[in-house]
């Protein structure tokens, strides 16, 4: 079912010769470009004739689904946008939310799993660079990145090898720009085997009054190409970005994208200045489909057109042709809209930075998006219909059989177990996805910036706002094994805990970034599942008021027609009113409570316990009760900001045995015993690494139990204390009706910190 | 006191910098690579970063901008020169302090809070420090491992140039504690007249309670005392 | 068995972005070394091998070339066997 | 003026300790190559120049060697003049 917007040209197209050496325009070349008939029909109705070659590449990257949305625009369109601290929705090259003191906060995630997989360390390293430029081209300055990884079991070569590159490229770029890492995620599942994901978000601090767009204003305007020249890397990247991988892809891969992060802290400075400088009217990076899309897309959003000139690109080799000019990706590159007489001093300020500037073309009041070779014409579009006219489509969604088989599989087997479980917990310990990530996060840069209060290793990273009592927080969850077995429930639970790392840490959750990495939409149980992701979110969203400001789709996430597991990111930030609030994950002081704030449930769908123990990916995943929830999350936001609270960590993968451990071990510099007792009559096994929702452990002084407990009851959640902060000399040791877990510290602090240096040290690439 | 940090493109910890001398009462001005002139300062500060995006080998390049010559004369006339990270990069480099900053053993990019023993609390950089002490403070480096003849080790340690050891909780100066090979776990070095140092942590990053560690400020607290006594802002 | 020493240089590919070459060059144009049109920057690898031919040798390093010491997406290599000491190595 | 390339290789002294070299051979082992011995790892640089002989574009890289190129402490540098292209180029 095609929609059709109309697109009857408003300024008719004056007809374009073909250039010299341009391949015919056939049914088989029309196909290359991703375009289906009816498209291509479309394409005819909006010229009024025949596309030349490098017309249709313009199209093809503009209408491919990286930057035309086609699938998944309906469906988005459900999700809330609104709140009065949301200065900018989606649509722009980054969400801003105000967060009070004059202060905005831009934010956004963006994928590069395609080119990671094929280059991991470039891959990952480029996905950085651009979510920066999204990001400061708002006028913003940089203040954090957060990355969510994910990939197969580490026990593959090939895994071992995409990991270290994915982690190097993301660390080297960030550190070399100056951006602390803060946070993320890193998950291990056979279900990412081919295909990593590799999602990178960065956070952004401005004076609200600052806020620049991407638009084209001002007629007669130049337009100039500034940071780095451009070469033949990455031609139809987006394009790419939008096709499954297959050996095929993997030979003719176009050339990889080459990030130089030295180049992107120049251009941040030099764009910032140029902001601040007053003399531009907009700016945008050039990213996917690169001067196609931000010209043409500038061009759109102001409703003018634009004229630029190939001849006057500064490229790196000689002998590139319009239609590789249009579609280069290269890296570190913006467009700048100058005010009229403004050129010189854009100039300047770029070469204060050692950065070149040149100016390629103007804006026009015909609506067009007009490229020329000089003297000839070589395309001419009207802008709006190849920025907004991209055909949007609804497709049909089915749960897959298969899945729904393992979904309703009986785990009731489990539940007889009663056996002694403390090898078990030392084994889910010590699998990578409850393990330590610090040999990742010890490659970012967490500090530089004399910002980060909170660190990654906790529930979410903090980072103070000179000048002001408050700080800003953020995390990126989800689960995709939850995803998976139920999209609906695994993406309200990915919202939920979200919002739930931030109270942890002491923040207000206030909106959201997400990141939809699916398969093959045009599969009807793909569809299926982005589908209920999407309603999912939309629901939580609503309900945590936690608008959604922007996004990106990343389809096509598929090896040889398997898709990973469905992974909508949902990236959170926060408000921490006063860094008096700031809370950590880690226990602190022997003798201290630990209160368990929720229930405990007989669940155990979904979990690490399941896929470490029995290699099982089956069962429901954990539900979200999302009133209790919101309860829950008022009352330990509550908490901190009392200041009642000397820790507090959600429960989340292997359960509330883990969660504990994570409490007691901390950064590992200072581990903790515990003395814990659960009365819960409940089975050992979901007992103690079930992963039910809705549940936080948190410790105080003895002596604020009861204020603690109060709180909880005023908000209707329940609370109990479990038990005390022991010294690590005594030991862990948790005490079930039925069951006894008692390691030693030190053997725990092993397990915990040593399990993902050991599998990447023994292990040279295969 | 008036301090010049120096910034080169790619420097990010300039800012940092400036932050930390502003806290202590000092007076901070940048000074742009391309100037020739640092101007009428007491003290000169590298900053850390990545100047010339590490390229070829970290601080290499930096050390051939037009104001290193004046860094060189004030080094010279006896000022105060302290280069952190990437700023002890470019001292070795352009050889205002001897030996050499290799890629770390373990090839990785490291970040992390590392522990200084002070060896020497009788320099203009550590006088506010005992002997002993230990503090606590960031790294974020990939080359950060000191390197430097045998000869040449000997007499940092003989007469006393070498300032911070990387050490355990515990004061102990052990292998695993050495977070990149640095050769007999230096950490920071003072040039034979004791006015050009170089370290590899971040004591800017160790400043104040939220940042997680207060054991930096010394080192600034130090220079401002040794050039306005009375403790003026 | 002879021991053989391979000198292996790692190239990154025509057209790709090198921005390790271009920080030099204009780190040498500052410095008046206006001579200097084109800087790139390999990777330059020895290997002692041992090996019953030289050519056995240069086999065995293009095979870790291709699975391990060159990114094929990025790089090419070169592989030199530079000389056979005479000494024989025990197999 | 001719148009010379040089390629210049910039070799970490001998008895610096070479962790690079480490771990590519250790991974070497543990692909099954046990020929492999000793791995070093250098850096190449190839300089693309203007000058009027061969001896002058070898003088003008030796002095860009000994001033940024290479680091006098840890490294040693070998200059090759690889090629002289015939096309002369505009002084
Ligand atoms: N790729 C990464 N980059 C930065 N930090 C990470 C990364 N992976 C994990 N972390 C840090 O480790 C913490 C613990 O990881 P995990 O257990 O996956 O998180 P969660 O608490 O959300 O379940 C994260 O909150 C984050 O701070
Ligand atoms: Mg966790």
């Amino acid at each position: 079912m095609t929609d059709r917007p109309d697109n009857t040209p408003s300024t008719t197209v004056s007809s374009v010769a073909p250039r010299e050496g341009d391949p015919k325009i056939t049914p088989e070349l029309v196909e290359d470009h991703g375009l289906s008939p009816s498209e291509y029909e479309l394409v005819l109705n909006i010229l009024g004739r025949e596309p030349t070659y490098t017309e249709l590449g313009v199209f093809s990257a503009m209408w491919s689904e990286h930057c035309g949305y086609k699938n998944s625009k309906r469906l988005l369109s459900l999700l809330p946008t609104k709140a009065p601290w949301v200065i900018q929705g989606p649509g722009e090259n980054a969400g801003v939310i105000d967060i009070g003191d004059g202060l905005a906060l831009a934010f956004k995630i963006e994928s590069h799993n395609h080119p990671s997989a094929v280059e991991p360390y470039q891959g990952a390293a480029t996905g950085v660079g651009g979510i920066l430029r999204d990001v400061f081209t708002m006028g913003a300055r940089p203040i954090a990145i957060l990355d969510s990884l994910r990939f197969g079991d580490l026990d593959s070569g090939r895994v071992r090898y995409l990991f270290s590159g994915v982690v190097k490229g993301v660390g080297d770029y960030g550190n070399c720009v100056g951006i602390p890492n803060i946070g993320g995620e890193t998950f291990f599942d056979r279900g990412y085997e081919g295909n990593p994901i590799v999602n990178a978000m960065c956070l952004g601090l401005m004076k609200a009054k600052d806020l620049i767009k991407g638009e084209a204003e001002g007629v007669g305007n130049p337009l100039m190409a500034v940071g780095a020249r451009t070469g033949r890397d990455g031609i139809h990247g987006a394009t790419f970005a939008s096709e499954e991988l297959s050996d095929d892809s993997l030979a003719k891969r176009p050339q990889v994208q080459v990030g130089d992060p030295f180049t992107e802290k120049l251009l941040l400075e030099a764009s910032l200045e140029l902001i601040q400088s007053g003399h531009i009217t907009g700016i945008q990076d050039m990213g996917a489909a690169g001067i196609t899309s931000s010209a043409s897309e500038m061009a759109g959003r102001s409703g003018n057109g634009v004229e630029i000139d190939m001849e006057r690109v500064p490229v790196r080799e000689p002998g590139m042709t319009p239609y590789e000019i249009l579609l280069s990706e290269s890296q570190e590159r913006m467009l700048v809209v100058a005010k009229s007489g403004s050129a010189n001093v854009v100039r300047e300020i770029l070469g204060k930075w050692e950065l070149e500037a040149e100016e390629i073309g103007r804006v026009t009041d015909d609506g067009l998006f007009r490229v020329r070779e000089g003297d000839r014409v070589v395309a001419e579009i009207p802008s709006l219909p190849l920025t907004e006219g991209c055909p949007t489509y609804e497709r049909e969604g089915v749960e897959s059989d298969e899945i729904r088989e393992l979904r309703c599989a009986d785990l009731t087997r489990f539940n007889e177990v009663d056996s002694d479980q403390s090898d078990a917990f030392l084994k889910l310990m010590s699998s990578p996805n409850i393990a330590s990530k610090s040999w990742v996060y010890g490659q970012y840069d967490t500090t530089v910036r004399t910002g980060t209060a909170v660190r990654p290793g906790g529930d979410a990273g903090v980072v103070r706002l000179r000048g002001t009592q408050r700080a800003v927080a953020a995390t990126t969850d989800c689960n995709g094994r939850y995803v998976y077995l139920n999209p609906r429930v695994g993406t309200i639970g990915a919202v939920a805990e979200a919002a739930r790392n931030l109270v942890c840490v002491g923040a207000l959750p206030t909106a959201v970034t997400n990141n939809l990495n699916f398969g093959n939409p045009l599969k009807p149980h793909i569809y299926y599942q982005f589908r209920e992701a999407v309603l999912g979110m939309a629901e939580a969203c609503k309900l945590f008021e936690t608008p959604v400001t922007g996004g990106n789709v990343s389809f096509y996430n598929e090896t040889e027609g398997v898709a990973i597991y469905p992974t909508p990111v949902i990236g959170m930030v926060g408000v921490v009113e006063d860094v008096d609030h700031i809370t950590r994950h880690a226990f602190q002081d022997v003798g201290d409570t630990i209160i368990l704030l929720g229930d405990n449930t007989d669940h155990l769908g979904a979990s690490e316990y399941l896929y470490v123990m029995e290699d099982l990916v089956a069962g429901e995943p954990p539900s979200v009760d999302l009133l209790g929830e919101r309860g829950l999350q008022h009352a330990v936001l509550g908490m901190t900001q009392q200041g009642l609270l000397h820790s507090a960590h959600d429960v989340s993968e292997g359960g509330l045995a883990c969660a504990l451990a994570e409490s007691a071990l901390g950064s590992g510099e200072h581990p903790l015993g515990i003395q814990v007792t659960l009365r819960d009559s409940l089975p050992t096994l979901p007992l103690l690494f079930g992963e039910a929702q809705g549940r936080v452990v948190v410790s105080c002084d003895a002596r604020s139990v009861d204020e603690v407990l109060t709180l909880a009851k005023r908000h209707g959640v329940p609370g109990r204390a479990i038990g005390t902060v022991a010294p690590e000399d005594e030991g862990f040791r948790i005490d079930g009706r039925a069951t006894t877990l008692e390691v030693d510290v030190k053997v725990l602090t092993d397990r915990f910190f040593g399990a993902i240096p050991n599998l990447m040290n023994g292990a040279g690439p295969s | 006191m008036r301090v010049a940090i120096v910034t080169f493109p790619g420097s990010n910890c300039d800012y940092d910098l400036y932050k930390c001398v502003q806290l202590v009462g000092g007076t901070p001005e940048f000074r742009w690579h391309r100037e020739t002139a640092l101007g009428e300062v007491d003290v000169v500060m590298l900053p850390g970063g990545f100047s010339y995006g590490d390229y070829l080998r970290a601080g290499a390049i930096a050390t051939m901008s037009p104001i290193m010559d004046a860094v060189k004369e004030f080094a010279r006339s006896g000022g105060p020169v302290l280069g952190i990270c990437n700023g002890f990069q470019m001292l070795c480099e352009c050889g205002l302090l001897p030996g050499a900053l290799l890629r770390n053993r373990s090839l990785l990019f490291s970040s992390r809070d590392v522990r200084l023993r002070v060896e020497n609390a009788s320099s203009v950089f550590t006088q506010e420090y005992q002997v002993g002490q230990i503090l606590r403070m960031p790294i974020a480096h990939a080359e950060g491992n000191f390197h430097a003849d045998g000869e040449t080790l000997d007499r940092l340690e003989g007469e006393g140039q070498v300032l911070f050891r990387y050490a355990d909780a515990e004061g102990e100066v052990v292998d695993s504690a050495n977070p990149n090979g640095s050769a007999r776990s230096i950490a920071g070095i003072v040039n034979e007249s004791g006015n050009v140092m170089g370290m590899m942590p971040h004591p800017e990053r160790a400043v104040e309670p939220i940042l997680g560690s207060v054991d930096g400020l010394g080192l600034f607290t130090a220079l401002l005392s040794h050039f306005s006594p009375l403790g003026a802002a | 068995m002879s021991r053989f020493r391979l000198e292996i240089r790692v190239i990154p590919r025509p057209g790709l972005l090198d921005p390790e070459g271009k920080a030099i060059q204009h780190a040498l144009l500052s410095l008046d070394y206006e001579q200097v049109q084109e800087v790139r920057v390999g990777k330059l690898l020895y290997l002692d091998v041992d090996a019953a031919s030289s050519d056995e040798a240069r086999e065995g390093a293009e095979a870790m070339c291709r699975r391990l010491l060159a990114n094929p997406v990025t790089q090419d290599f070169e592989i030199q066997v530079q000389e056979a000491t005479e000494e024989t190595v025990p197999a």
